[in-house]
């Protein structure tokens, strides 16, 4: 129970780093608070009993990409952004209801279908780095493949726009 | 979980907390002592015997110091970097195995905090985590060169992770696990087994990205004093500055752990079945363990009072052009071996 | 004719630098064993070699007479402007009639530079090996003609820091204190 | 005119000049020892010799003249006369004597008080080896005083007996003069016949080494730390033309200026040493306000204002005391406020010298009487006399400073005014009677101009750092007058004062410090 | 499983509707891109959850691609940011309209 | 410095009349200088500083003018000698034919060196410069008497003359 | 050789020669008589065309001096007889002065008359106490016999002498410092120009001139400037006085025509050298004049323009003779002496250097020589007396002659007996 207890704080730090992420003006403190939001990510995961990928969130996540993000707003030393823009209400508010639409329908979707909160039972298996591997090389390698092509493409799109003016 | 199983586990953690400061103390002193050895001096002889109270005395200062926070710093973020640093590098531990394990209790303890089946990962995943430290200590500074020295230091970073952790995969590839554990089983039996005979060039390339990643000489190019007054920690003083020091030192400690876990068989004692031998092997595998440690901890010191700083550039070569290639290649190497030996 | 100088060219070994960097290592480390040169300073008293810079003295003659004759050389010839001389009729007969009534010589603005030994016709005016000279004001660290007089005096027969004068070591601080 | 070629360059210059002024007076370098302009030609220091193209001697040029010749003998079919001084053969020669001159100079210019204005060090360092052949010992003499100022230090002589010409022609006394003759020769004094009489200072500034040297600055400071100030004398009023050597807020020593028509080049003892008197004296730094019977200090503005308050009180029966020390813009300016009743104290006189060479001593001790009368109208002859008549009570007065000894006459008159305002520098008799006494500068720390008896406009310049809280007199002046009479003539430096001045008193227009520059302007000749 | 898969669901879903609000309303492209992150790591999430619930890989396996891909777009898309800000020195997305006339 | 109060011994030429006959003879008062200290210093022995006073009041000038004078010439002597000068020519041809024996003859006789006067001051020994008797040389001057191409032998019965 | 008949030594030998009246029986002051019949200018023309020249030492044109005297001047003139003979080796005067006063007054009238001149000086060296007194008898016996003071002769001319002594200083043979020190200042050497015959005596046109060159004046008159001419060579003709001194058998004073061999002189009229020692240094001219050696000597014409050729001078004609035994050093140590003695002290070169070359003679002697000692007394006695360069007229340096006087000798002693300096140099350098 106390698991499901961290569960729930975690999921709350989660929520309120996105938040602050989204909401805060300077770009560096919304970088680490996506730090923080990848962070309790990687908890929930490992409470998932996903370690895998738990580690890999943080590796990759809060690691790499993070760090790229920091890097680039440091690099265009970004600061304060003044304010928050002056929206566009109509847009602004038919976006949020399509948003809140598609919150409520699932929410309906999963309550109203059968009342009932699912819970696994049995012993997750799934989440060590064997059967991950053997599902990667195995049952998903075409799309490992195709990823790890994206991201050659990826590398040498980067490598050329940094490179030069476009 | 019960009351004992996490009494254990807490009595771990603070063991391997309090070693790895005390660890820092030692490392401290001994840098300063053999530094002065190299050099023909003779180092802090004034506090305790031999001088060996002095990093007490330095903690002591760094603590009676004034603690400044210049004006124009991002104050926060100011405030949190060193820890941020300080953390990851403390945490890291955990997963490291520093002896077989005893029987207490009834119960057979291993000497490790946790015991994670993806520990190599685990050990990546915070050691990238410690850039963000540095980083962003450069970066609230508001400092040229504060900042200056962040950027060089994250780039220098995230470059040599990456043959860091190809290095390791050749080792994963060999012990077929990411557990630490089954690394050093792996490793058990005679001296050729440690993997510092069995993958010298992952070893080379795993040295020289551990000395990139903990920011030593000759790649402390973050805090370049000629060039960049302290580099990130130039606007830091008393105990925040003092962390900066900790957590370099600490990541030492752990650097050096994990080189000896991963080539040099961890707490292992060649040709010497430590189960066998009850506490005392215990005791045995502990000992080499430190024994082990410590040689890279003086390497550490020993590199540093010997080798000239690498240019920028010239670090980014070595790192993207010379050492990526090589560990890829040698995890084909190994690959390669492992293919045809499960081949037959 | 120019020579032509043909650029060395490195060898597998020293483009691998593995050996180089091993021989760095080895060096260091035999440096690890070797004797170590400190000096711990307040105990020990490190000795300044000939022509070392460090606390004027004014010289005398060995019958006593001030050698200086205020002939404001050394002033003129200080860069840092530290040496401010007060000249009169000296008390002595024969020849140079003339001396320092006041000789003083604000040691904190001094560099040190020995312009004034240069300049001085006299080799009145000379640099001891003295270094270690300090106090808690800047008006102590003026010295004046009976303080540079008293530094000749410690230091005409035998260097300063030899075994013999270590004990007067604190008498400096005092002859300056003036 | 003659047209003389001197290294190629071409002067034309009047018949009967010498060859040395010739150079001189265009810029080239000619050294010598034993010349001076004022002295009889004696071309022993054989220094200034230069070769004159068709002699074959190499000639003083000191004695050479230049004079028209014949056409047929003109050289280059031009120039009468051809000279070079500084070819070999010439440099060479002033090494030569340069060397035998040092033979038995000491090398203590470390200790020679003329080391730095040394014509011998400047020509050795100039045209001299710099090694000495001389190997035997150098002649050694023990100093000795020639007078009471002067002490000769014969081992420094160069026998150029520019001294013995000054005591023979100039002042006529014959002091000193030469003793034995070659090697042995040197410069004495009978033992009952001193070097004593007013211009013996002179001889330590004439000559070129530092031999004969003044007990007045021996041993005092080195040249080179001296501010150099031309200025005039201001202890009688002939105005001799002086340099007032200080450093930082001391006098050190006073040298005559040239100045042909004023004091040729020299100047008295009286002068030369007279600064000595304003060294201890009781110098007012603020200005003071009696009260009772002492004085308090005050600020500026209580200082005028209780001036001004009690001129007011009787403003009819107040008289201004001009002052011949002082200078004529402070005159004019207290002229301009009591025009009614104006006058000065008894004079201050001595003996009057006039010594043969022309040069002379005033017997009138103050330096601008002719400037005080000048420039102040209605000056009454009789003080004393028109105060009784006109029943003053009130005396605004510019002391004379330290000089003046009131007679008990004067300071019983004084004694009776109801209110006595003082400007001076320094507590004298006078301001010690004062009400209020304001502080003006010391006479070697104005500025301004002052008239010698001959009507000789000279610039007097400030010598010294004004100190505390004085001002100048003439602001002092301006303040009250502008306060008294509700003015706002506001003279922001004293060259306004001067043109006010010179609309008032027609001798005086035009007259800036720019036109009386360093050799005074002359006002004689105009209708006073 | 600790928790029922709705709540897992739920704060997926809290998670991405954040992003989408951060991807609406901010104009910084910076901000805007970390928005994204968010969003793809409720999409995670909930993947994760979904593997846990059906003890199965495959979820995983499509949150491995999906870091994949999120790396290989943060690289692109930084890369465009720098080029954008070299070229304007802004990255104020309401500023970059250059093609919209 | 007046003379420390002492009252000044005055000098006054014990013959006016060659005096007067000096001055008149030169057209200016001071050019007689020489004539009138050649007659004091007969008369004196020396050129006192009273001597110097009274000619200088004599010629009209300053004591110090002929003071000056006085120093320049070898032949006034500033300070008393012996009865006797005995002036032993050095110069080169007197020199040659043994001049400097006679010095040391009379060094040894009445062991005074050269610028002494004896005990008894009877000789003055002087050394000086030529005398202008080349041509009879070695020459000695005796007080105002040439005594010309002597030998020791000749000096001797010379200087036995004025013992 | 011995054709040749004294002129004004004629009749020195005989007994009671200084008198008036010996004088006379020899037809002493005819020449006065026929001068005083004659215009002043031709008594000066009539010198001029003798070509006499100055006895003294410079050797200048008697009537060319004379003829300087400003003929407008409103000042006095005045004739001063040198008698201030202190050169070294000259004793030729004194000798006149002994034996012949009245040709020399007779002389001196003659100047006198022929310039102008009405009160005359005799400057007579103070040492000479002797012919002084002799002096004062004979202008004594003079002024008896009318043939000085007013109207002499009957004429209408006057003339006052003067004798003035000096006081011991060899530059009041200077002709400027004579004059200084006839007025009674210390003999300083006036500075040129002014010129004596302008500005002399008092601020007026003076005349010095040498005993025997006035002694020469009455034989002039008697009997033509071109008997005069015709003895000796052209440019310097006349009898002349050599005063032989130093290493000789009978030194004396000799009375020759100019232009006499030098080597005659020695050996034949002096007896030449005691004890047969070879001769080995001579000063044709005074201690002032170059020496010369033994080789040199031996040719040489003893006349102005052959003595200037040799790189010395006639001088004074004050012939000094050094046999073989002299040590040259020494002797130049003695002339240096002589000179440093006699510096006025005035410039500074002569001053200073004089003394330093006694100084460095002096620590030769006693045998402190130094390398370089030699080049440098070179040089000393150059800057004193300017370079010696005879062709292209010397250089002085000085207000007189006098530090040419110091320069020639020493100069010639250590050019022409280096070797003899060398000797008390450090050995090595010799070998060097």
């Amino acid at each position: 129970m106390s698991l499901s207890l961290l569960f729930y704080c975690v999921a709350a730090i989660t929520i309120g780093s996105a938040v602050f992420v989204v909401l805060n003006r300077n770009a560096v403190y919304s970088a680490i608070a996506l730090v923080l939001c990848f962070f309790s990510l990687a908890v929930i995961y490992l409470l998932l009993e996903a370690y895998v990928i738990a580690v890999l969130e943080i590796f990759i996540y809060a690691g790499a990409i993070m760090v790229l993000f920091l890097f680039v707003i440091m690099l265009l030393n970004l600061g304060k952004e003044d304010a928050l823009p002056n929206l566009n209400y109509l847009q602004r508010a038919t976006s949020l209801l399509l948003v809140l639409l598609f919150f409520v329908g699932i929410f309906i979707v999963m309550i109203g279908d059968q009342g009932l909160l699912h819970q696994p039972t049995e012993q997750f298996l799934a989440g060590g780095i064997y059967p991950l591997g053997e599902a990667l090389f195995s049952k998903y390698l075409l799309p490992f493949e195709i990823a790890s092509l994206l991201l050659l493409v990826a590398l040498i799109g980067t490598v050329y726009l940094a490179k030069r003016k476009v | 979980m019960d009351l004992l199983g996490f009494t254990i586990i807490l009595v771990k953690v603070l063991v391997v907390f309090a070693a790895t400061m005390l660890g820092v103390l030692v490392m401290i002193y001994a840098e300063r002592r053999v530094s002065a050895f190299m050099q023909d001096r003779v180092g802090p002889n004034r506090v305790g015997p031999k001088g060996v109270l002095q990093p007490i005395a330095d903690g002591i200062k760094f603590l009676m110091k004034e603690d400044l926070v210049p004006e124009k710093v991002d104050k926060p973020i100011f405030i949190l970097a060193p820890a941020i640093l300080l953390i990851p590098a403390l945490m890291t531990f955990a997963v490291i195995p520093f002896g077989s394990s005893i029987n207490l209790f009834g119960r057979e303890i291993a000497l490790q905090v946790a015991d994670v089946n993806v520990g190599v990962l685990y050990i990546l995943a915070l050691t990238s985590i410690s850039v963000y430290g540095i980083v962003l200590a450069g970066w609230s500074s508001n400092n040229k060169y504060s900042l200056l020295g962040g950027l060089r230091s994250s780039a220098q970073l995230i470059s040599y992770e990456l043959a860091m952790g190809l290095a390791v995969v050749s080792i994963i590839l060999l012990a077929g696990s990411l557990r630490l554990n089954d690394i050093i089983t792996d490793q058990q039996g005679s001296f050729f087994s440690w993997n510092i005979f069995r993958q010298p060039l992952a070893f080379l390339i795993f040295l020289i990205a551990v000395y990139a990643e903990t920011n030593r000489l000759p790649f402390d190019l973050s805090e370049a004093e000629q060039e960049l007054v302290g580099g990130y920690h130039t606007e830091y003083s008393s105990m925040k500055f003092a962390m900066f020091f900790m957590a370099e030192y600490a990541n030492m400690i752990t650097a050096a752990a994990l080189t000896v876990t991963l080539f040099f068989g961890g707490w292992d004692v060649p040709l010497l079945d430590e189960g066998s031998l009850g506490l005392f092997g215990t005791l045995l595998s502990v000992l080499s363990f430190l024994l082990k440690m410590a040689f890279f901890l003086f390497l550490f010191i020993w590199v540093r009072w010997t080798f000239p700083r690498f240019r920028y550039d010239q670090l980014m070569r070595l790192g993207w052009k010379v050492m990526l290639p090589l560990a890829l290649f040698n995890i084909f190497l190994t690959a390669g071996y492992l293919t045809l030996k499960a081949l037959g | 004719m120019a020579t032509i100088v043909k650029s060395y060219e490195p060898t597998f070994w020293d483009k691998l630098y593995l050996p180089a960097l091993m021989r760095g290592l080895i060096v260091t480390f035999r440096h690890f064993f070797r004797k170590n040169v400190t000096i711990q300073y307040p105990d020990q008293k490190h000795i300044p070699p000939e022509g070392y810079r460090g606390l004027h003295r004014l010289n005398k003659y060995p019958e006593g007479r001030i050698k200086c004759v205020a002939c404001e050389m050394c002033s003129a010839a200080c860069p840092a402007d530290c040496i401010h001389i007060i000249p009169g009729p000296s008390p002595w007969d024969g020849g140079k009639e003339r001396y320092p009534v006041r000789f003083d010589i604000d040691l904190l603005r001094c560099i040190f530079c020995g312009f004034c030994e240069m300049a001085c016709p006299e080799e009145a005016i000379e640099l001891t090996e003295i270094y270690d000279f300090s106090d808690y004001t800047r008006d102590d660290l003026v010295i004046d003609k009976e303080g540079l007089l008293e530094v000749y005096d410690l230091t005409k027969d035998q260097n300063y820091y030899t075994k013999k004068n270590l004990s007067k070591a604190s008498s400096v601080n005092t002859s300056i204190d003036t | 005119m003659p047209l003389l070629k001197i290294d190629g360059k071409e002067i034309e210059i009047k018949s009967g000049t010498t060859v040395l002024q010739a150079a001189e007076a265009n810029g080239i370098e000619i050294p010598y020892y034993c010349y001076h302009p004022a002295l009889e030609i004696v071309g022993s220091c054989r220094m200034c010799l230069v070769q004159v193209e068709g002699m074959p001697k190499l000639q003083v040029s000191c004695n050479t003249f230049v004079s028209d010749v014949s056409s047929d003998r003109k050289v280059d079919g031009k120039y009468d006369m051809v000279v070079h001084t500084q070819n070999d053969l010439v440099v060479q020669e002033r090494k030569n004597i340069l060397e035998f001159l040092l033979l038995n100079h000491p090398l203590d210019c470390s200790v020679c008080d003329q080391a730095g204005e040394c014509y011998l060090q400047d020509y050795s360092f100039k045209f001299g080896n710099a090694h000495s052949r001389f190997d035997e010992n150098k002649r050694v003499r023990p100093n000795e005083f020639l007078g009471s100022q002067i002490v000769i230090n014969h081992n420094r002589c160069i026998m150029c007996s520019q001294c013995v010409r000054f005591t023979q022609e100039i002042s006529g006394t014959s002091e000193l003069f030469v003793e034995a003759r070659g090697y042995n020769s040197k410069i004495a004094v009978l033992e009952d016949n001193p070097l004593d009489n007013l211009l013996a200072g002179n001889v330590a500034d004439i000559c070129p080494v530092g031999a004969l040297l003044s007990t007045d600055y021996i041993h005092k400071n080195r040249i080179w730390n001296l501010k150099k100030q031309p200025s005039v004398c201001q202890d009688c009023s002939v105005g001799c033309n002086v340099d007032v050597f200080s450093q930082t807020d001391q006098i050190l020593r006073l040298t005559a200026r040239e100045n042909l028509d004023v004091n040729g080049y020299f100047m008295c003892d009286i002068g030369r040493y007279g600064f000595h008197r304003y060294e201890e004296i009781d110098r007012v730094l603020q200005p003071m306000v009696r009260k009772g019977d002492s004085f308090v200090s005050a600020d500026w503005e209580t200082a005028i204002q209780k001036t001004i308050d009690l001129i007011k009180k009787n403003k009819s029966n107040t008289a201004g005391i001009v002052s011949p020390f002082h200078t004529n813009e402070s005159n004019f300016l207290l002229g301009q406020i009591f025009k009614d009743v104006l006058g000065s104290l008894p004079p201050i006189t001595g003996e009057e010298i006039t010594y043969p060479s022309g040069f002379r001593i005033s017997a009138d001790r103050s330096p601008n009487t002719r400037g005080m009368n000048d420039i102040c109208e209605g000056i009454v002859e009789d003080l004393a006399s028109k105060i009784k008549t006109q029943d003053i009570r009130t005396l605004f007065i510019l002391d004379d400073g330290v000089d003046r000894k009131l007679d008990d006459k004067w300071k019983k008159i004084i004694g009776k005014m109801d209110s006595v305002i003082v400007l001076s520098y320094a507590m004298t008799d006078l301001a010690k009677l004062a009400h209020v006494v304001l502080p003006g500068h010391a006479p070697l720390e104005r500025e301004g101009t002052i008239t010698n008896d001959k009507g000789r406009i000279q610039w007097l310049r400030p010598s010294l750092p004004v100190k505390v809280e004085s001002k100048p007199d003439w602001e002092i002046l301006m303040l009250v007058r502008n306060a008294l009479d509700k003015k706002t003539e506001h003279f922001v430096e004293l060259g306004e004062v001067m043109k006010k001045m010179g609309e008032k008193f027609e001798n005086y227009a035009g007259i800036t410090f720019f036109k009386v520059g360093n050799q005074g302007y002359s006002i004689n000749g105009k209708s006073s | 499983m600790i928790v029922p898969l709705e709540h897992v669901v739920v704060l997926s879903l809290i998670i991405f509707s954040i992003g989408v609000l951060g991807v609406l309303f901010r104009r910084n492209a910076i901000t805007i891109f970390m928005s994204i992150e968010l969003m793809l790591n409720a999409v995670n999430l909930a993947l994760v959850g979904f593997s846990r619930y059906y003890n199965s890989v495959d979820g995983q396996v499509f949150v491995f691609l999906v870091m994949t891909l999120a790396a290989a777009e943060v690289a692109v898309g930084l890369a465009i940011i720098i080029a954008l800000y070299r070229n304007r020195q802004t990255v104020n997305i309401d500023e970059i309209n250059l093609m919209k006339n | 410095m007046k003379s420390n109060g002492k009252p000044k011994p005055r000098f006054t030429f014990e013959d006016p009349e060659r005096v007067e006959q000096i001055f008149s003879q030169y057209p200016d008062k001071k050019s007689a200088t020489l004539p009138l200290l050649h007659l004091a210093q007969s008369q004196e022995g020396y050129i006192s500083n009273s001597v110097i006073d009274s000619i200088a009041e004599l010629v009209d000038c300053h004591p110090a003018v002929v003071m000056d004078c006085v120093s320049f010439y070898t032949m006034f002597y500033t300070k008393p000698h012996g009865r006797n000068i005995i002036q032993i020519c050095q110069t080169l041809s007197c020199s040659l034919n043994g001049a400097d024996e006679l010095v040391d003859h009379v060094t040894d006789k009445y062991k005074i060196k050269p610028g002494e006067t004896t005990a008894d001051d009877q000789f003055t020994l002087m050394k000086v410069e030529c005398l202008g008797s080349c041509g009879t040389a070695p020459v000695v001057q005796m007080n105002k008497e040439y005594h010309e191409s002597l030998t020791k032998q000749k000096f001797d019965e010379l200087l036995a003359e004025f013992e | 050789m011995n054709t040749f008949k004294p002129v004004l030594t004629e009749h020195i030998d005989q007994k009671d020669c200084h008198t008036l009246s010996f004088y006379k029986s020899i037809g002493g002051y005819t020449a006065l008589e026929k001068v005083l019949t004659m215009n002043p200018d031709h008594v000066t023309q009539e010198v001029k065309d003798s070509n006499l020249r100055g006895r003294g030492g410079a050797g200048f044109s008697t009537g060319m001096k004379w003829g300087f005297i400003p003929k407008d001047s409103n000042k006095p003139k005045y004739l001063i007889n040198n008698a201030d003979e202190s050169e070294p080796g000259t004793f030729k005067d004194r000798l006149l002065m002994n034996k012949a006063p009245h040709q020399m007054l007779e002389g001196m009238i003659i100047a006198a008359y022929a310039i102008g001149c009405h009160t005359s000086f005799i400057y007579i060296r103070g040492e000479f106490y002797q012919e002084y007194k002799l002096l004062e008898q004979t202008i004594a016996e003079a002024y008896d016999n009318n043939i000085l003071g007013q109207n002499i002769l009957g004429s209408n001319y006057s003339l006052d002498v003067v004798i003035h002594r000096g006081a011991g200083a060899y530059i009041c043979g200077e002709e400027t410092g004579l004059l200084e020190s006839l007025e009674g200042k210390r003999g300083w050497p006036r500075i040129k120009p002014p010129f004596p015959a302008i500005e002399g005596y008092l601020q007026s046109p003076t005349i010095v001139n040498n005993v025997e060159t006035l002694s020469c004046l009455p034989h002039i008159i008697n009997r033509g400037a071109s008997w005069f001419k015709s003895i000796g060579p052209e440019k310097g003709p006349g009898p002349r006085l050599f005063c032989i001194s130093g290493s000789v058998n009978n030194p004396g004073v000799f009375e020759e025509p100019m232009g006499v061999s030098l080597k005659d002189l020695i050996f034949d009229r002096a007896g030449g050298i005691p004890d047969d020692k070879q001769l080995k240094a001579v000063f044709p001219g005074g201690s002032s004049s170059a020496i010369l050696t033994a080789n040199e000597a031996m040719d040489v014409m003893m006349d102005f323009e052959e003595l200037v050729e040799k790189g010395s001078m006639l001088g004074s004609a004050g012939i000094i003779v050094m046999d073989e035994t002299v040590n040259m050093v020494q002797a130049c140590l003695n002339i240096a002496r002589f000179y440093a003695h006699e510096s006025c002290g005035q410039c500074t070169p002569c001053r200073e250097g004089t003394s330093w070359l006694v100084m460095m003679l002096t620590r030769l002697i006693n045998g402190g020589g130094k390398p370089g000692d030699i080049d440098m007394l070179f040089e000393i006695a150059d800057n004193i007396g300017g370079l010696i360069d005879f062709s292209k007229g010397s250089f002085g340096k000085t207000i007189c002659p006098f530090g040419e006087a110091v320069a020639w000798p020493v100069r010639s002693f250590v050019e022409k007996f280096k070797g003899e300096f060398m000797e008390y140099l450090p050995q090595e350098k010799v070998v060097a």
